[in-house]
């Protein structure tokens, strides 16, 4: 089973990053995002501080979901989804290599937008950059998971589609909040993260232990 | 090809030896009054950017010929000159860096010039990766080409950044509007020799980078002649 | 001894009832053709077989296993050939099989993937992503996998459409192995010459039924 | 010609309705975006204010991002595209409608969200909404062309999504840049939007005299 | 008087050399049926003279319009049947046609069009989004377009594939009315017994070449 989820994260991830050159287009994409946001928001340093843990959990949003709308992509081509279901291994196992391979895909991008947003705005906070990266895993690790179910679903369903906004917002939404201010209570000498990373944690083993049984039953028909 | 063929080495050797006399020159020229030693890069700095907006420039043109005229040989060039403009516009924004330590007491600032080089920077790996992620035939050189073209607009802002808007970075130096040449006499000698180095290294680079794309073509349409005969 | 047992199978699509109660058996060694009007469920049938999606009324054994419960297992002893090639468009021949082999925990060296790749008449594409190859070719990469996986129960929805001549007698010869070496077969076809090269027993669905006979199902 | 134009548009703005993929996941997105800065930032009003011309155009930005990683998407079902190209109507048409369909999306959404954005964030800006709105749409214009044409030659290739970022992102960058500042000095008095105003232009026809033509070329193999 | 000419025409994807200076010349009411092995060309021709691509070498020209500077005008002349449906998931068979039509500049009435839908057999269908049509019945709505736009060239690639008996003497017999009305067909098919139906002239794509009958083919 394991090896099964394996091997559908290896094609996503391995898959795309050995052939070309997916990784350094990947670092210049974040450099890409980090100049929006430089002419965007045009941060002095002390702002910068302040915008650090908005801009971080932004392009974790973004970079999250636009993986999540290509995470069915390549199996849309032949009905290759089928294709997947038909193997002799569980569903859940399915769900596992798909969540697996988005997870990764975050995470690298996520490890090069941190420190580059860190040198390029100017933001002194490399000796708690570990912690930093540390809430993002814990965020990213429930939005995949969420985001990969409502992905299958709006792959799978006749007019579900509408209900993927309606139910990832709300559901999104307190996350986005706990993880942005984790990261503003990690980055200051005397902020309180504690509580926003309990939330978190609940917020990550819920969608984690829902995700793969809602997969399991919606591609079930 | 064949013509590219017999230039490549001799280039290769022009290039040494004006990197050797250039850097002589440059190690023994006078010391700037306010730049101290630091004012070195400049001999790798301004003609790495040159050589970075020149290439640019090759590949446009390359790029609409290739359009205009599906020369094959005209894409051969606009790929090679893809990654020759990265490599020195890597180092134009490195050598900026550690200069503008000294100077501007920052490795980074957002100024005009500074953005729009390192948007040039993204572009090049833009195209690499445009050109290798497309697998269908021939369409992977013309989009590479379009995008090519359209990118050319950041050219002029490069270039014009520090007229335009108010910069950090040090305005013309040859022929600018404000007339003060900010480059003194002594220093030109090493600047016009290192300068000539640069772009005979990359001629060199372009070309040993052409005839390698050449050569895998090649090879693909000998791997295909091969598997054809032997049905 | 039967090896394959349906009974009183039917399914509907929202309000649209393709299948209504219908039954199969089958043994070893057996090829069972489905004729029918275009619509009319053959491939649902198969899919329901395949136990690709859940079945929503009746019974399906396979081998002694029941799908209600057993759905993986079934899974893992049947290979089905859809409309859909399953195939990843950006992977080559070889690298497609290897996922699939890996999907259904087969070892398999990369010579036998060649090997079968070039049994297809691939050989000289089994490097190239697969995206652009000719509605035969892949055809006959989607037909390769029956090879690898060395099934009980073979599935196959208009395995003949896009084959070429050749095509065709390779196909029609490695099915007859296939039931000389007691799989079973059941195929959904439009093309009763095609067909006939096979040792198999005729279905007409109509209906949602299946009949044995054009005339029993008209009726 | 203009009817072709004006069918593909009308059968892609409708079919999304109709679906609401694309314009729900462009909005959700959108929301949670600012939801997470409004949580990053809890801005009081002055650096709402401040902070508001940036905002806009990163949602714009991105939102279209999402919104173009799907513009070509209902044509690879069937292989529609090829069906598309088969039409009579010169290829300008083509690239016409499907611009004409991505622009009145990004538009939709966009009008959603600029009030929403001055409600969250306690701007007063009410009375230069409709210059605001007016800014936003300059720079959508030649964003989604240049777009359009990104997303058609990104539509066959691997990771497609981080592509197309890739290449916009700087592309736009300098676009990007003029519609901040251009909001900026709508925003306020005593601003002076008018050259940045002017730039937008030259973007946009630039941008947008290029699309067409880019997108024959691609086309015409 | 040649209506359809084409003279040298050759194409390669990449480095592989698909068809080699090809010839072609068909009079009105004519039907050219085109056979060869899987990956021989076929569908690659089709889409050529289809002007989906350019041509990279050789002159075609269709009722004396020259592809090179009339591409348009002679889209607007023929309807391709390809592998792909080209169909809207998510629109429904009338509004796919409306589509269609709408894209050629027809005037169609909403009762022409449904009328159309039941022709061929879709009548029950007419208003559910297509994307769960069966095989057959997305095929039989592609074939419809060529009811509507009355072209004066018609390419098919492997037009019998998905169709049940009745529908393939429906297609015959509206292919040989449209034959006898002055059309042109060229087709690819695996299918001789099918084609049988047709009065047409074989022909042979081997090594990227027409040949008039297998034997001179081979040698
Ligand atoms: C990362 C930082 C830097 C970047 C990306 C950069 C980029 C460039 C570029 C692209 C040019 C060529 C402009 C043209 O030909 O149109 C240039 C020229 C030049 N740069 Fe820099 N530069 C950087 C830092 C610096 C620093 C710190 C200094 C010195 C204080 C400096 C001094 C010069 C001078 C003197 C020229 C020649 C002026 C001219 O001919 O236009 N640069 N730089
Ligand atoms: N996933 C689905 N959702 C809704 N309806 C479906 C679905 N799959 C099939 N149908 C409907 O069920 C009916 C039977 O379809 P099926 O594909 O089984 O026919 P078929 O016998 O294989 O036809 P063909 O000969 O054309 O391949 C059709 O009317 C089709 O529209
Ligand atoms: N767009 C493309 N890009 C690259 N190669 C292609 C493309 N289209 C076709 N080919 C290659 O050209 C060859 C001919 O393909 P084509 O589809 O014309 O064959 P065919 O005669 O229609 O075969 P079939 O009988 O299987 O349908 C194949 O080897 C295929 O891989
Ligand atoms: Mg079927
Ligand atoms: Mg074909």
């Amino acid at each position: 089973m394991l090896k099964a989820a394996y091997r559908i994260a290896w094609k996503d991830v391995v898959g795309d990053l050995r052939r070309s050159s997916s990784l350094s287009s990947m670092l210049f994409f974040a450099v890409a995002v980090l100049v929006v946001f430089q002419a965007a928001f045009e941060p002095d340093r002390q702002s910068a501080v302040k915008l650090l843990p908005g801009l971080l959990w932004a392009t974790v949003l973004f970079t999250s979901l636009m993986g999540l709308g290509r995470v069915f992509q390549a199996e849309e081509e032949n009905g290759a989804f089928e294709g997947l279901l038909l193997a002799s291994v569980p569903r859940g196992a399915v769900f596992l290599g798909k969540w697996l391979g988005n997870l990764l895909l975050t995470l690298l991008v996520q490890a090069m937008i941190l420190p580059l947003t860190m040198i390029l705005f100017n933001v002194d906070a490399w000796h708690v950059i570990h912690l930093i990266f540390g809430v993002l895993v814990l965020g990213i690790l429930g939005l995949t998971g969420l985001g990969v179910l409502l992905a299958a679903m709006t792959q799978a369903a006749r007019s579900r589609e509408t209900l993927l906004a309606l139910l990832l917002l709300p559901l999104v939404a307190p996350l986005l909040i706990a993880g942005v201010q984790a990261t503003a209570g990690v980055m200051v000498v005397d902020g309180h993260p504690g509580p926003w990373i309990k939330l978190l944690l609940i917020f990550d083993t819920v969608y984690l232990a829902l995700a793969p049984w809602g997969f399991s039953w919606l591609v079930e028909e | 090809m064949n013509f590219l063929a017999r230039i490549q080495r001799p280039l290769g050797v022009v290039a040494l030896l004006g990197l050797a006399y250039g850097l002589w020159l440059v190690f023994n020229a006078p010391i700037d009054f306010q730049q101290g030693n630091s004012v070195r890069i400049l001999y790798v700095h301004v003609p790495s950017a040159k050589m970075a907006l020149f290439c640019y420039l090759l590949l446009t043109i390359s790029s609409i010929f290739y359009l205009w005229k599906k020369s094959e040989t005209a894409d051969i060039i606009a790929e090679a000159a893809v990654p020759v403009g990265a490599a020195f516009t890597a180092v134009t924004l490195a050598s900026g860096s550690i200069w503008g330590k000294p100077m501007w007491g920052t490795w980074w600032a957002w100024d005009a010039r500074l953005t729009s080089m390192l948007v040039l920077l993204i572009l090049y790996f833009g195209l690499m990766a445009l050109r290798s992620s497309l697998d269908e035939p021939g369409k992977s050189a013309k989009a590479t080409a379009i995008l090519a073209i359209i990118g050319a607009v950041d050219l002029p802002i490069i270039h014009f950044s520090v007229v335009w808007w108010r910069t950090l970075h040090q305005p013309p130096s040859f022929g600018g509007a404000s007339g003060t040449p900010t480059i003194t006499g002594a220093l030109l000698p090493p600047l016009l020799v290192m300068a000539l180095a640069f772009i005979c290294l990359g001629a060199y680079m372009v070309v040993v980078k052409a005839r390698e794309v050449a050569a895998r073509r090649q090879l693909e349409v000998l791997d295909l002649e091969r598997m054809e005969n032997n049905d | 001894m039967v090896h394959l047992a349906v009974t009183g199978l039917s399914h509907r699509f929202g309000r649209q009832q393709v299948l209504r109660g219908l039954d199969l058996t089958m043994a070893a060694g057996e090829c069972v053709v489905l004729f029918g009007d275009n619509g009319s469920g053959k491939s649902t049938l198969l899919t329901l077989l395949s136990t690709r999606f859940a079945m929503q009324k009746g019974r399906y054994l396979l081998n002694g296993l029941d799908s209600a419960d057993s759905g993986a297992e079934i899974r893992e002893r049947l290979v089905f050939v859809s409309h859909n090639s399953h195939l990843y468009g950006h992977l080559t021949p070889v690298e497609n099989l290897l996922f699939f082999a890996d999907l259904r925990r087969l070892q398999c060296s990369d010579e036998l993937l060649r090997e079968t790749v070039s049994a297809v008449g691939l050989g000289k594409f089994a490097d190239r992503p697969t995206r652009w190859f000719s509605a035969g070719m892949k055809k006959r990469l989607t037909l390769a996998r029956v090879l690898l996986a060395k099934p009980a129960l073979l599935l196959l929805d208009e395995p003949y459409s896009a084959l070429d001549s050749q095509g065709v007698e390779w196909l029609n010869s490695m099915l007859n192995d296939f039931l000389a070496g007691g799989g079973m077969i059941v195929m959904a076809s439009h093309d009763p010459q095609r067909v006939a090269a096979l040792k198999h027993r005729p279905k007409f669905l109509q209906k949602g039924s299946l009949f044995d006979s054009k005339e029993s199902a008209n009726c």
